[in-house]
């Protein structure tokens, strides 16, 4: 115990209020969602926890047209961590409206949907679809795709395109639909990002998406996964996820961003991570890798923070949201 | 697909069966709901393990009066292999392990009786014994080719002896039965025992071989998919990763990933494009959208 | 196994020629060397192992002035990997090369002298001390440094202050001294910055530095490290190395990056961890996070990438460099 | 400094004391270097752990025939901790452990016979027993104050008295002997055995506080630090990490970081700043150049 430490005192874990801001002036019952691309459309797991109960789902990625994927292998363990390189399959925009939230919104999920594309305009066709979805929460902005325009180069790589997409999106979307610009570590400066999507209209910032990374197969001697590359998650990269939102907070603090929520994600498996992000600055958590490991984590992580900012003497989440900067 | 449940189960039994390990779980409500086929997918080390994905193993034997379920796992080889199984293997009896199941579909199984052949490589003859047993109920009789690279990996030898006198068993060096692959004897076997059906299990090879042979035979033909994607069938045991998907022509034509855990593990043979597996084959449903110039690790 | 395994007659261990290309032409015995600042200047290690037998060590950087390094707490433990704010203590170019220096000299040890400094001509001055260095094989810019000239953005953060130190430090230094610059992965594209450290006359590229992460205490509610963020280092981070390796060494086949050798580091802590390395472009691998696990590793994994080498059929070192691009 | 080696311990014996384990391992050539203040770093969990960083632990007693040594540890507590202390306790007799050992300096002895006062809080008191014997056999003499929050974390109370009548007990509770601080009795206690050196391990506080005694009553005062630095004292074991320092004067009158895994973890009380632990006091050597007007992560 260091001279910093504080002295609280405990509540009952019931009585903390977990209302989570949501980007736009909204509220979400509780801060808990799921991390895009691990929970698939919601079907699978809500075998395994109500998805009522939770803040609110993400979506897997959403694109224009259907999508296969990439090749297998697809995926590769690493330590503490696993590399992705799935290629974001999926059954198009217009499949997803019609079959996916129409279920989702039966259960009375609260969903966010996470598009994408490859080229700017792509990005606001699947917004313009998502306008009167039922169920529809909010938008989340995947910009760690290739922009064809760029040679490929993620959109969440550079201020200017990453700026493009966000405004592009949030010109037609309906404007009461917060838009979330979802960004990557791989990059100098990661505010400066944030600053370019804050300044061209996202509602909400969500941190992080998967940094770069790379396994080879020492049997084979050829990189393991069928892209090369692929998205490296899980509890390897939380610190390097909770750096990049407490920067990024830090710099709203400071006045330099206008003050946004952010939803914090990047190897989240218990409370005690999901508090991490909070006291750095998030006021929203996204479950991820940790559902491979155990489909109820969500809902767990959930349980877990209400007794952890209630064991510390924290009567609501956002008294919590930023503690450390102070 | 079955609805799958999680559960930590408590460790019964961990004992060695040749090259292999026997271990017992017990956990509530899943030994009834488990049909052969189905997989549980295990939670290797605690919380301050550096291995994140469960590994799959088919049930070997449910029990729903003991609440238990069995499986049979190797260690596995390989240079840099073997993390999981090799810490599973160091489990505790009366420990507890995290599991969730029953995962996938089960093997379709004939209402009435038929004559079956039951195709195994190494740890493929797992789920083998209980299919034998539901076919037998419904009046069938059942064969069995079980291979392996050599006499020390081959499991279930003497169950399936008890089973039936139709048992021929292949090695690859020859140490036990027929000096060969499993596939070698297919095609007479199935001729012999006038199968109405085939049922597969093991490497991708021995899946691609008996559908081919089960094709030219017009025989029925049905696998259980397992290591076609070394990196991770069954990863998630949830559904939502997509590591696990095969090409799968479907009964309107169209081909589609399929993801083994879900809608498998257990395919129509047939139906599956044993070649295109570990490719995205360009008339397979959202193919056109991967390659607009760009490529990315996306 | 899949179709790209391949087949290849083993060897015995003992028969791979080991000689590792170093910068500027010359060769090492093998590619085995310590990562900056986890072999102190050697004395520690030498307990564990002699360290001619390394193919080098690299000394914790060196920096003008003696510097007493960060307030502790300085480090924090995290998923497979290790967070760190130490520093850079040390004791002073000057105290470096008159005690150290001389102390490794005697015991046949082959040093990279990793520099350092907040100001271009501070890393100048550094190499200038080292010309006539007995046992010096190489310089190791550590360009992570925060650049007091343009408002403390790490050096490596940015191509042009990258290659101007490196400009500095080829400019002064023996000519036949290879001079690596150190890169860090916190940047949209690792390779355009080695592009301009190559350009500026870097005879290798070491990689990588620690990406920056942060750990906050969930007692305290405050960071960590009294740094707030730290490095982040150990196999957490593996797969980031290794495709920062992959990349440049792509860059480099592709040509448009000239060919210079590459040290590989982060997360190394068996053989095959270093063979992965290797496969990707490195002719040469660094062990640091690892010693602290193990103090004999660094020749532990030589003796393991031996052997790894060997059964598959590898008769030179030199052999498998980059052989996952094939 | 000694000249620590790395071995395969085996597991020999694991056993509650209390609150506390006592884990024995057998390892060669290394109970007879051993001091009483030298550390063990025990690397928890295998190859596929998260944990990388070896855990510290004072030896209790080393035994050159048997080849043994002995240590005694706690589960941490706090809301996330405890993980490797935790992992040690399920450590199985007959399998191995891969310490360093032995690591840092030992307590000076006098070489002669001396009154000492030995002062622990918690589970400090396991390094201390060692060095009584050494005391007692220079013809000294011996006497005790342990402390804990409450009797069931105070470690080593019996053995104590089969050494000395002169023990003291403090728990922060009351639950056993004097309800309070290990400090409270301190200035008294010394006094009255005419205390000729004070030797104390535990909690910074209480070496803080042991020290201002000692030094007020002009008595010689050793102290082994080791929670100092939440962080990671010891985290390397190996000296290089240099997570572990604390503001030291040296002979010099130069202020400087020093080492609690090599330099220490045994400092003459008087030459640490204790105030100054967690800061870079200016006058450190080197803390110029650590602010020329840049803050930054390195
Ligand atoms: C549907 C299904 C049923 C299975 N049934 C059995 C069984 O009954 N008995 C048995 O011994 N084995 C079975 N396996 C194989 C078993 O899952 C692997 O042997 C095990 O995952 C290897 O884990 P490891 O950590 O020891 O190997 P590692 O090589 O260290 O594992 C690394 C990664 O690769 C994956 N992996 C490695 N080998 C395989 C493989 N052959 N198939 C799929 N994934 C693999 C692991 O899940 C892990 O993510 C089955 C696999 C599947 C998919
Ligand atoms: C010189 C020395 C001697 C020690 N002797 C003993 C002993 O004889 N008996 C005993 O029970 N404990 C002793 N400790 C404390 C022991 O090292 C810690 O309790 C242990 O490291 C906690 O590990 P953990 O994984 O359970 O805790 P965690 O909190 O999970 O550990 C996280 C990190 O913090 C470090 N850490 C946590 N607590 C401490 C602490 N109190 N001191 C230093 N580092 C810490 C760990 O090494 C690890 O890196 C000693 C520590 C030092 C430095
Ligand atoms: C298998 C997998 C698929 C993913 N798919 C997507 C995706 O479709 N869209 C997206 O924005 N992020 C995707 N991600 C990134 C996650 O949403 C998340 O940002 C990242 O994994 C970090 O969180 P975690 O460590 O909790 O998984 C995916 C991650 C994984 C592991
Ligand atoms: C405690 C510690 C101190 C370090 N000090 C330095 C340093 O002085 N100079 C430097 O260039 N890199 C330093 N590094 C980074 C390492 O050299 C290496 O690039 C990084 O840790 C990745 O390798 P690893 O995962 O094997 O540790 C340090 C790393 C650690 C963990
Ligand atoms: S294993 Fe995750 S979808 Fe099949
Ligand atoms: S613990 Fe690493 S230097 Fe002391």
């Amino acid at each position: 115990m260091t001279d910093a430490t504080t002295f609280v005192a405990p509540l009952e874990g019931g009585s903390v209020d977990m209302t989570a801001p949501f980007g736009g002036g909204g509220t979400l019952p509780n801060p808990v969602t799921t991390a895009s691309g691990c929970a698939g459309y919601g079907r699978e797991l809500a075998k395994f926890q109500p998805l009522a109960e939770l803040g609110s789902i993400t979506t897997r990625t959403v694109t224009p047209q259907p999508r296969s994927g990439r090749a297998t292998p697809r995926m590769a363990e690493t330590p503490s961590g696993l590399l992705n390189g799935i290629g974001l399959p999926g059954v198009g925009i217009a499949h997803f409206v019609e079959n996916e939230l129409a279920w989702l919104a039966e259960r009375g999920a609260r969903v966010v949907v996470s598009i994408a594309g490859e080229r700017v305009d792509q990005f606001a066709e699947c917004a313009q679809w998502l306008n009167d979805g039922p169920a529809v929460v909010g938008l989340e902005v995947n910009l760690a795709c290739p922009d064809a325009d760029n040679q490929g180069l993620a959109f969440a790589r550079n201020p200017a395109t990453a700026h493009d997409v966000i405004q592009a999106v949030r010109e037609v979307a309906d404007p009461a639909l917060p838009v979330y610009a979802k960004l990557t570590p791989d990059v100098a400066s990661v505010t400066d990002i944030a600053k370019a999507c804050v300044r061209a209209g996202a509602d909400g910032l969500s941190m992080i998406n998967t940094p770069l990374g790379m396994v080879i197969d020492t049997d084979t001697l050829r990189p393991r996964l069928s892209t090369t590359a692929g998205g490296l998650s899980g509890p390897a990269i939380r610190p390097i996820a909770v750096r990049c939102v407490y920067e990024v907070h830090a710099a709203m603090r400071a006045g330099e961003i206008t003050t946004v929520p952010i939803t914090g994600m990047g190897g989240i498996r218990a409370g005690l991570d999901a508090l991490e992000f909070v006291l750095a600055g998030a006021s929203g958590v996204a479950v991820g890798t940790a559902i491979f490991h155990d489909p109820g984590a969500p809902l767990r992580v959930l349980a877990e923070l209400r007794e952890a900012l209630a064991a510390r003497g924290f009567a609501k989440l956002t008294d919590a949201v930023g503690h450390a900067h102070q | 697909m079955a609805h799958p449940l999680q559960r930590q189960a408590e460790i019964v039994e961990l004992s060695p069966v040749g090259a292999y390990h026997r271990l017992v779980l017990r956990a509530e409500d899943i030994a009834e709901r488990v049909l052969p086929g189905h997989v549980v997918a295990v939670a290797v080390g605690g919380p301050d393990s550096a291995m994140l994905m469960r590994r799959a193993f088919f049930v070997h034997r449910a029990d729903p009066d003991e609440q238990t379920l069995e499986i049979v796992f190797s260690e596995q080889g390989g240079s840099d292999q073997g993390r999981g199984t090799r810490e599973l293997a160091q489990a505790r009896v009366g420990g507890t392990l995290d599991i969730v199941a029953p995962l996938g579909n089960a093997f379709p199984v004939p209402n009435g009786p038929v004559s079956a052949l039951l195709v195994a490589g190494g740890h493929g003859s797992v789920p083998l014994f209980g299919l034998a047993d539901l076919i037998r109920e419904h009046g069938g009789s059942v064969s069995f080719i079980l291979g392996a690279p050599d006499a020390g990996r081959l499991f279930g030898v003497d169950r399936a002896k008890e089973l039936t006198p139709d048992v021929l068993v292949t090695t690859e060096d020859g140490s036990y039965g027929i000096r060969g692959h499993v596939t070698l004897p297919l095609a007479e076997a199935m001729k012999a025992i006038d199968a109405g059906v085939v049922y597969a299990s093991g490497p991708t090879s021995v899946l691609r071989a008996v559908t081919e042979t089960a094709t030219k035979l017009d025989v029925r033909c049905f696998t259980a998919v397992e290591e076609t994607m070394a990196c991770g069938v069954g990863i998630c045991g949830v559904g939502t990763c997509l590591a696990c998907v095969l090409p799968v022509v479907g009964d309107d034509g169209v081909s589609r990933f399929a993801r083994a855990c879900v809608e498998g593990p257990c395919f129509d043979g047939t139906r599956v494009r044993w070649d295109d597996i570990g490719t995205v084959p360009p008339d397979v449903e959202g193919a056109a959208a991967m390659d607009l110039g760009v490529t990315g690790a996306y």
